[in-house]
Formats: C-alpha cells, structure tokens, sequence
C-alpha cells in the first residue's frame, strides 16, 4: 500500500492548478462558491476553455477525444477543480450520453454526436423520469410509435435539468406496450426545437428554476436517432445510469464545502470569538472532517477497483449513499455557521431595485444552498434506492 | 395533571384554524378582531390569554397554516416590552397600529445582551440585523446601550423610533422561511424612551418568543409529516403504495415518535413560561434544542420521503419544510440552547 | 393544561417515598443502582414488603387486591421505585397474568391463583418464545395433545426470563396444528415441577444467567389449567402482550440510570476535572436529559389518554422504542463516562478467591449493564416489530 | 497511489489467518515462531516489519480470529519501549519473555502525560490501574515522574520491575473485551532504569498500539457484520428470510458502508504512523474517533439484526461484540480523540 502520490501524479496536480489559476475567472469563481446560478455563457465559457485544453472528458477514450485519466487523475482533477470552485461541467452529454454512444451508438452516430458534444455545438438533457415513474424509473409510459422513416412520441418528462438551456434531449419511450415492464423501451435522441416539444420550468424549493417539465406532443423523430436497437433501451439506461460514476461521491465539492463552512465559522462571531472556537460547533466540523478524510480513501479504493474507463459495481450505492450525506451535512453546517444571517433569502429591495443581500460573512445563499442540496439523496436514484440495489446484492441467493 | 385544553382555548382554536383555513393576503385586521392578538396578552393589558398555554394553542395554529403572519415579531414581542414598560398596547391589540422591535446586531448571534448600537441623549446610532417585519411597522422598538460593556446585561435601554426619522434607513428582503425581514440602519436617530434597563423585560418577551416559535413550528411539522403519511399512503410505486415499503414507513413512524416529543416539550415549555427566569429558560432551552433537531429531521425527512415533488416549491411541503428548518435560526439554534441548558443546570 | 401534580397526588409521592425510606435498605438499593442481580430472596422480600403495603399490583381492580390506581399515581410511584433504586417486581405473574386471568379465566381459576400471585407463592415465568418463533411468535410449534383430563405437551420455549425460580409458566402451545398459523394455539397454565420439564440456563453477553431453555417431553398438564377456550390463545396472547405497558416507557428506570451516569461523571476527573466539565460530554449528558424531559411529558399523555386500568393503543410502540432507545443511550453514557474503568469485568482474585473488582466510581458493571440492556429494544416485541406495528397503523387503508 | 498487499504481507496475512483459524489455548510461542512478533518491529531491532501497513495486517488478522492474544500489550507496546532505549528485544521477539506496560493510573483516564506515580532513587512508589497482559508478564515495564507537576511531558522514566519485587502487588481480573487485566501497586518498589525521558517513546508506542487497535477491531467488525449477513440471509421469520425485509436489510447496508469507512481510516493510519508526532497523532486521532462511532454501531446493530441469539455468550457475535464496543475505551476513546482532533488541526 502506498498512499502518496506518484511525482507523474504530483506533476499532473501542478499542472491543473496552474491551469486553473490562469484560466478561472475570480468572478466566475466567486459564483460557484456562493452557490449562484450561472448563466449559459458562463456554462458555455468554462465547457470551451477545459475543450480547448483537452480535459473536458477525462473518462472518455483517447479516440474519441477523451483524456483516458485513470482514476487517481480523474480524482486529482475533480478535486482540484472543485476546491478552485471552478463552475461543475454539465454532465448529460459527457458523462452519460457519451459512454452510451461509444459502447452502443453506430459508427455514424459516434461521429457526428460525439465531437458536438466536446466542441458544445449540442447542449443535452436527459428524458429519463415522469411524474409517475420516479425511483420506478421502468413504469415509463411515453409513447413513440413507428410511422415511416420517424417515431412519433407522445408523453412527459419530468425533472429535466437546464432543460431550458438544451437543444437536445435524450429519451426512454415505450415502443412496445404490451412487453413487459423493463421490455419495449428504447432509447431515442430527440432535438429539441422539434415542433410539439414544450419546456416548462418547475421552480424549486431553493426559489432557482434548474429543472423542468417537458412536453411531447405529437414529435416526430428520424429513425436514425434510435440508439442500438428498438425495444433495447433499458440496456442502455442502466449502463448509462451505473457507467459514469467516477465522482459520485463528490469528495471534491465536500472539501470545498468544508472550507466554506471554515471561511464563515472563522468569521461569525459568538460572545466576541470566532464561533469555530466554539466547542460544539468546532466538534460537529471535526466529525464532518474525519468522515471526508475516510470517504476520500473509500472513494479512491473502490474506483481504482474498477478497470481503466470502467464504472465502479455495487459499491458505488455506498459512495453516492455516504457521499451525499455528507455534502449535505455540509450544506447543513453552513446554514447552522451562519446562523441569523442564514434567514435573507431573495434580494428585492425595498426601492423596487435589487439591492444585494447582507451577506457579511461572504457566503452567498447558505439557506438556499442547504435546501437546493436535498436534491443529491433524491435525483439519480435515491438513497432508499441505492440502499435496495446494495441490499439485493449482500442478499443474493438468499430468497 | 391534566392535559386537556380548556373549553375557551378549545374554542380560539376552533376559530383560528377554521379562519387561517381560508385565509390570504393581509389578515392583520380580521386576526385583532378575531381576538388572536388579544389572546397573547393578560387582562391587566386589554387582553384576555398571554399565558404559555395561551400561546401555545394560538402559535400551533398559526403554524399550520400555509402562510406567514409575524405575529411574534410585530404582535407578541413589542407587545411584551411595552406593556412591561407601562405603555399602551390598545392599538396593538386592536390591530390599528403594527410595531417591531430591532434588537439583533450581527455580533451579537443569538445572545440577547450584546448590544452595541449607543445611544445618547435619546438619540440612537449603530447596525441591526434581520429585523423581522420592520417593514410594515408603523413604530420600531430600538435597543440601544446607554452605559457598560458590549455584552453587560445592565445599561441596555428601549426606544420608539418613527419609522420616517431621521437617520433611519432600512434595506428589507424576503427571508428564507417566508416573511420579510429587513437590516436598519440608524444615525443619530432621535427616538421616545420606552425603559432604560430594558434587559429582564427583553428576556421575557424572547422566552414567550421561543415558546411561540417553537409552538408554531409544532403546527407547521404536524402539517408536513401528516401530508408525507397522505403521500406514502397515495403515491405508487412497483405497484404498490410507497408507504408500504418498511425504508419509508418505518422512517415515518420515527417522525412520528420525535413529533410527539416536540409536543411535549411544546407544553412543557407552555407549563413553565410564568416560571422564575432562570427555571423558564432552562426549560425553554430544552424545549427549542428539540425543535430544532426534530425540525432538521422533519424538514429534511419530509421532503426525502416525497421524492421530488418534495423540492418543489408549487407543492406547499417545501414551504413547511423551509419554515420548519429555518425556525432554528430564530431566539437561539440548537446549540445555543444546548450552551444555556448546560449553563442553567448547573 | 396543567402540570403540576394535585396536592393529593403531592401526598401520594410524599406517602411512596416515606414508604422507600423505611422498608428499602440500602444494602439492596446498592445492589440495584449497581446492576447486580438479586437472589430468589431478595425479590422475594421487596415482593412481600410491596403487598404488605398493598402496593404490589398499581393496575388491578381493587376487587382482585390490586391498587387500581390511575395513570399519574402509577406512574409517581414507579418513578420514585425507580429513582430510589427498589428492585423491579417481576413482571410475569403481576402484569402479564393476571390481567389475562382477571379478563379471561374462570371464577375458579381467579379465585386460585390471582391471591397465589399476590402472596408470592407461585413464581411465574412465560413460555412465548421458541427457537424458531421469534418475533414471528405464532409460528410457535410446541404441541398440546388432548389426553383424557389432561393435555399432553411436547416442545421447546425459550428466553424464559427467570425461569429457574419459577415454579409455574404460563405457555401458548398449538392444540390444532390443522389451523392457520394464529388459529389453533391455547393458552395453558403449567406446573413447573411436573416431569418432562427442563430447564437450562442461557448464560447471555454479559456473563449473567437471567433467561433459559425450557423444555418439555411428554407433560401432562390438567384441563382445567387451560385459560378461555381451547384454541383461543392468540386473542388472550396479543391482549397480555399490549395489556401492561403503563411502564413500558421505563421513565423512571432512565431516571435512576441518569443520576448514575452523573455520579460517575462527577467522580472521574479528566485533566484534573469532573468529567462532567467537559463540554463535550456535558451535552451528551444534557441532550439525553432533554430528551427524557419530553419522554416523561410524552408517557403520561399517552397512559393517561387510556382509560383507567386499561393499555394504551398502537401508541404504545413509540413508547417502547423512544424509551429503549434512552435507556440504552443512557447505558451507554455510563460505560463513556467511566472509561478505562468499565473494562474490569468478572470477579475472580489472584489467589482464587472472589475480590471485588475495582470500581473507583462506584458505579457497579458498567459495561455488563450496557451490553445486558441491549436486549430491551429486542425482548418484548423488538423495536423493529412495533415500528412495523405502528406503520401498518399509520398506513391503515393503503394497500 | 496503491491500495495492494505487498507479496510479503500478502503471505504474512495468509499464514496468519490460517494459523488462527485452528488456534485454541496459550499459542504465545507458536505465534513468535511464525515470526509474528518479529513482524512488530523493524529490522534494526531484530524483526522484519514494524510499519504501519505491517501492524495493520497482523491486528486485522488478529481481529478476525475468536480469540483475545494480548499481542499489543505484552510484545507491541513493550517492545516499542525497549527498542527506543536500546535495550534488547530479541527474547520478547522469541516469545520467550513476556512483558506488560504499567503506565495507567485513574487520574490520567485517557491523557498519556498524566503520571502520579514517584520514582527516588529506581525505586517506584504509585497506583497503575487497568495494567494489560500484567498477570502472564515476566517483567513489567512501569511509568514513573522522576520530577515535574503530574502532567507535565518531562520527567516520566520507564523501570523495569521484576513481577515478584518487593512492594509489587497485583490484582487481577477478566476484562469486559477478553483477556485480563490488573491492577498494579507499587510501594518503594525496586526497578531498573529504561528511560529518564520516556514521553516521546511512550507517545510512539501508543501510536502503534491505537493503529493496532483499530486494525484489530476492523478485523473483529469484518466478521461480526459478515456473520450478521449470513444470519440475515439463512434466518427465516414470516415465511422468508429476514434480509429481505427492507428495515434489516438496509441497516445491513449501512454497516458494510460504515465498515469501509473504517477500512479506509485504518489504511489513513498505517500510511502515516511513521510522520511527524503532530501528523501521525492527528490523522490516527481521525482513525480512532471513526473507529469508536462505527465500533459502536456494529455492535449494537449487529447484535439487534441477531435478535435474542446474539445476545448469547455461547454464539461468538456476543464475543465479537464485546471486543468491538469495549475497544473504545483502550488508548484515548471516541470523544478524547475528537478533541485531540481538533487540537492538532488548529
């Protein structure tokens, strides 16, 4: 065993931050790390910039244009770029499209989504979840329905991130209704400006509007933009859902967090000290620190296991389980850091104008932030479900 | 023993919910003339409750409303001082004049003697924060330190302060839990004394705060975990209604368990509000250092066991949710209360 | 709402501890604060002291000898008992029993055995549990074969709680092994002395022998030891087992455990303080006290809602579990506090005679204590089965 | 960065585990001849190990076997000592000498400074308390303050004291973990002079044995959460096998995530033991304080998921409970080490 870093990778974590120092923008920075919503130029900035460099897919195949990091420099640049609070890369095309178009897609496919994906030119989101099928992923039932060279689709997706941003959409319909469950669904590449699609924004709990609904009504698909093969989607999902799972537990984004709890904790001041000399609060961020500190070996052990470019098993239910506890019991000790000043919420002032938010500990929407971040043990199968995949698996055999 | 409401709480409850059930926009008027803000104060005030059960029935009810009325902030806590102060609270009572009391500063967290705005010769100079409903007060209730160190418990005055004075300026915004609060910025500000040792009667209306926040948060979890039992019981999932897989129903017989807990404390905390200030307090601080875990669990548990529709905000869960959670940020966090039960149990 | 106590239930309390004063010696009381267990004597003498006084059965109509007294007097009294550390009447004959006897039996068998419980001249133990039926009780397999006057038992129990000083049990035995699993099982009154029965002590985690194996080969117990009607049993089961529970929430017993856990941590001295100084393991200390302030409110609330003598319903279940899990909490704060010192475990000197072990605090086996109490969230329907008790209640009408 | 086995530790390790596998009885001289003491110490002192990664697969070995060997106390701690003096350990590494560290005393509860006991002229006068390995030990190592207030770092010697001195008396008892202890008092007791200024060595070596002991408790909660894993998957209740009831079977699953974390906090602390004291203490403070939570919640559940077997002494989870839960209190428990924590952080 040998935990310290090899001088190639030592090498490899100067050379990010030197990148990051010279390519980050403060004020960008700035945003990310008081949880602000960024705009698409932001978004589309950042995207070019790590394009530029050749690092916007680190888990992709050389061939294709990745960089083909193996897990300890995927983990050096996730940690990195986190902690620089470098704004977090739109994940639908790069890391769940991507992969399923390199193990599933046609030639023709490969070729012409995959460099739109890196260059930008496509901006996708993801039509998984309906309003009836939520950790039921499979009880699906929009419909797409052959007609000639097009797919006809009708139906409703729900929980669709930036989706508003997106020209591109990739979808599970049901193509065959009378198969069983898991059977008769494929996976269809839907544009987004087609005639019958309508985005309608749902605003969360946090006041942000990040995810949408999104409408089918009557939208006609090319046959060409069936992924693999008809009534095989469910295939797709799954590798798609367990592939690209390398930063599921977002060490990086904890260690950020914890160092932004610090930043406030140094600054709030209780009876006349900074409260991180409190001893509750200083044990509550102890605890919260060691756990991290243990989760980032956990989470190196377990994604080195997996082979080169190759998604971690079972055991990823327990990184994204313990992972999002904890990113959550940081959002929750930010919120408890900035005590009263957590409570100013939105920012109208009082003149009609928008007068910015005290914010005298420099933290941006900690109550915000704290609520919007509920979203990590629910969105992309959540904990209860992790916990029956990992549950199934000690159980196998036993019935 | 006995924990039965009396016949006339039974009946201000009766009244409340039925009037909240229907209730929006500016309900000040019709809550006066229904009596609510007269039930928070005793009859040597003009009113006709103002004991701990007394709030308790009428702040559980507000709670479970799905709206937001600051009637602690702009109802309950100037009320207290003034009436401690001798003045008048028959417009208050009446519903005919609102008022708010700007006490908190920002080193100050969530103690109650750190004052550093000064003041001299009735005029008051310094930087408060969060003032709950300062906006649509017609009168704020200023405190000010007239002699001793940041955090001495002696030497801290009241003043009425006009909204319009001069050297008053105010910046509000919405607030997490729903309401507006607003930071207020004073300059010289001229201002009517209200009380010169103002401390022990800011204490007491604080503890009748604490016991009211945490009365109301009561209603608004009893609202959530009761919305989450229609939820499971309703949504499907692998054909089946969620609320019968044991991860999510046996987790909602644990915010069951604790919300019965919060209800205790809730009328522990009622039973001993007329209390000598440091027995009350001590039992105030066990009673908000429940609220507030039961709170963090309720509000995060509430939402995780939704799903989804839990994170939106078109769903009135969410809005429950974040008036449960950010309930602790008021008259003390879980902690600060765990610090003063320590500190009064000794 | 009121809560303080009438100034009868004030001269109650005074009345319960003048009564403590007088008949407890603190020899015994030591014993009990220390966890140690008692001999057949020493239960026997608090018994019979108890209803000298007439305070042996708090929830029995007067007309059977009990006390019949109402939710806040039973509920003073076990506080008092508790904190000043009487032994705990056992349980099998007073609150088990003879609620079923009083609700079920025969005049004759009222008449035969409730005084007999009273006096202490039977020792009752309970014959629910087997091997095989745990908390799925009704899976119980010992059989009772109707011989002429007799019934003939063949089979195992298990847990049996004190069962090597009982002299009778009380047994659910299936009668009709044609029946569905809760049809088909009587509830049979059985001499411990008769042949055909074993005992064998279980020798538990804590080196302690409270529970055994009973078993019985070829036992002949007379028909009218059959309590209602044969076949029956599962009714007059499930009425005992949610029958007595005025004290299932053990307010008093966590009382008692958290002067214990006090005293110890005012004794050991870390850096050359109290340990309850540490303001670490002063909010362990405080945050269970809060919680058990609320706990005492939350008991009597429910016990009293239940009419007078009668259990409370499926609330019951948040009793049991809200209160063992303070029990425990507390049990584990005694073995926290006294640190180092909770090792010393079995007595047994160098030189082959019993010295005492070193107990510097005073504070008995802590660390058996803790591990003997891990049996309160199991035994008695473990804490899982009334979670899922009260889910079923609370889900009622969903399916 | 690599998370394998070197070849020799690989073999190390399976060696070890099948020895153990079949061990019953007094196995202290099989032990050394399988070279397993000699895997405790370095080369320069005669062994052929002595790392952090070398302790850590010898305890979790030693952890997974169902029995107590006082490994750490009468060869890891001892020998450490020794070797810092210069003194010879190749008997201890035979295993035919065995020693015991009487460092303990009531006062110092966790703190490792806090020495009471008075050395004059090597003769030893002092209370040591729950002394490990004591009763089987030929020779007891004993801390005693040459001069210095009775915490102070400096001037704390090591003796060596026959275990039939004058003036020694010992008594002795099982311990709640397995294995016994003693106490140990010293009245004008003759020893020989180890070390004059032993805080340093003293530190080192429990740094060792707090890796040790965590290590050996991963083992010990390896098996007892394998076990309970297998019982949930053969024990049937209700007509199937109790695993497949979600409010088992995802506790389950929170154990096998806790006990990874532990993995991974005994890797941290074997990765480190040879830093700087402030580095190594640190990170080994993060190893222990996981160790105790997670120790604390394997033990409890594991027995709960069990029901009434695993509270049998007969069944071997109640043995492996005991060792888990009670492996707190060795060498600075769950809370003394978050302090620790968050003293060197500072």
């Amino acid at each position: 065993m040998d935990l310290s870093l090899s001088a190639d990778d030592k090498a490899f974590r100067a050379e990010v931050r030197a990148f990051l120092d010279e390519n980050l923008p403060a004020e960008l920075a700035d945003k990310v790390r008081r949880s602000q919503s960024l705009s698409k130029q932001e978004h589309d900035f950042w995207h070019t910039k790590l394009n530029d460099r050749g690092w916007l897919a680190p888990n992709w195949p050389k061939k294709f244009g990745g960089a083909e990091w193996d897990a300890v420099q995927r983990n050096i640049f996730e940690d990195e770029c986190a902690l620089a609070y470098a704004p977090r890369i739109v994940p639908f095309g790069l890391s769940m499209l991507g992969p399923v178009l390199q193990k599933f897609g046609s030639e023709a496919q490969q070729n012409y989504w995959l460099p739109r994906i890196l260059s930008g030119e496509d901006w996708w989101c993801q039509g998984y979840s309906e309003p009836g099928a939520g950790s039921d992923l499979a009880a699906l039932k929009t419909r797409a329905v052959r007609d000639g060279d097009h797919y006809v689709v009708n139906g409703q997706k729900t929980w669709t991130t930036l989706g508003q941003h997106a020209n591109m959409i990739f979808c599970l319909v049901r193509t065959d209704p009378t198969a069983k469950k898991q059977e008769g669904i494929s996976f269809l590449l839907i544009n987004m400006n087609s005639p019958g699609i309508e985005v309608r924004p749902i605003t969360l709990i946090d006041g942000g509007a990040e995810v949408n609904e999104v409408w089918f009504t009557d939208v006609r698909v090319p046959v060409e933009n069936l992924v693999g093969e008809e009534n095989k989607g469910w295939t797709y999902a799954k590798f798609l859902l367990t592939h690209e799972r390398t930063n599921i537990a977002g060490v990086g984004f904890s260690r950020a967090g914890l160092a932004m709890v610090k930043r406030i904790a140094g600054r709030a001041q209780a009876r006349g000290r900074p409260l991180l000399d409190n001893p509750h609060f200083a044990a509550r961020v102890a605890q919260v620190e060691i756990d991290l500190m243990a989760m980032a070996v956990t989470n190196l052990r377990i994604v080195s296991k997996a082979a080169k470019g190759q998604a971690p098993g079972a055991e990823s239910s327990l990184l994204k389980i313990k992972g999002t506890q904890i990113r959550q019991e940081i959002t929750d000790l930010a919120r408890r850091a900035a005590g009263p000043q957590a409570m100013p919420f939105a920012s109208e002032g009082l003149d009609g104008t928008n007068t910015p938010l005290p914010d005298p500990y420099d933290a941006g929407g900690v109550a915000a932030s704290y609520f919007n971040n509920r979203k990590l043990s629910i969105f992309g199968g959540s904990n209860e479900i992790q916990r029956e995949i990992y549950a199934k698996h000690l159980m196998k055999g036993a019935s | 023993m006995n924990f039965e409401l009396t016949e006339e709480r039974q009946m201000l409850q009766d009244t409340l919910r039925r009037f909240l059930s229907g209730a929006t926009g500016d309900v000040w008027h019709d809550l006066a003339e229904l009596g609510v803000i007269g039930a928070l104060f005793g009859e040597d005030a003009g009113g006709f409750g103002g004991t701990g059960f007394d709030l308790a029935v009428v702040f559980e009810e507000l709670g479970r409303a799905d709206l937001v009325l600051p009637l602690i902030d702009a109802a309950l806590i100037p009320g207290r001082l003034m009436v401690a102060a001798g003045a008048d609270v028959a417009p208050l009572i009446a519903g005919t004049e609102r008022f708010a009391f700007a006490h908190s500063e920002l080193g100050a967290r969530y103690d109650l003697n750190w004052v550093e705005t000064r003041a001299k010769d009735n005029r008051l100079t310094g930087e408060k924060t969060t003032v709950f409903a300062a906006e649509d007060a017609d009168t704020l209730l200023v405190s000010a330190r007239l002699s001793g160190a940041v955090d001495d418990q002696q030497g801290i005055g009241v003043w009425q302060v006009a909204k319009d004075a001069p050297g008053l300026t105010m910046r509000s915004y919405e607030l997490a839990q729903g309401g507006r609060g607003a930071e207020v910025s004073l300059n010289d500000t001229p201002g009517t004394p209200l009380m010169t040792q103002a401390y022990d009667a800011i204490a007491d209306a604080m503890a009748a705060a604490t016991l009211s926040q945490c009365a109301e948060t009561l209603g608004a979890m009893d609202v959530a975990v009761e919305m989450t039992r229609d939820y499971l019981g309703t949504r499907r999932q692998f054909g089946r209604p969620i609320g019968t897989f044991q991860a999510l129903s046996h987790r909602l017989v644990d915010l069951m368990m604790e919300l019965e807990q919060v209800r205790s404390a809730v009328i522990l905390g009622a039973g001993h509000l007329e209390n000598p200030p440091a027995e009350r307090d001590r039992i105030l601080s066990a009673t908000k250092n429940i609220m507030g875990r039961v709170g963090r669990l309720v509000a995060e548990d509430t939402i995780q066991l939704h799903g989804g529709i839990g994170m939106t905000h078109e769903y009135a869960l969410s809005r429950y949710a974040k008036r449960i959670a950010m309930a602790d940020h008021r008259f003390g966090d879980t902690d600060h209360h765990l610090e003063q039960f320590i500190a009064l149990s000794r």
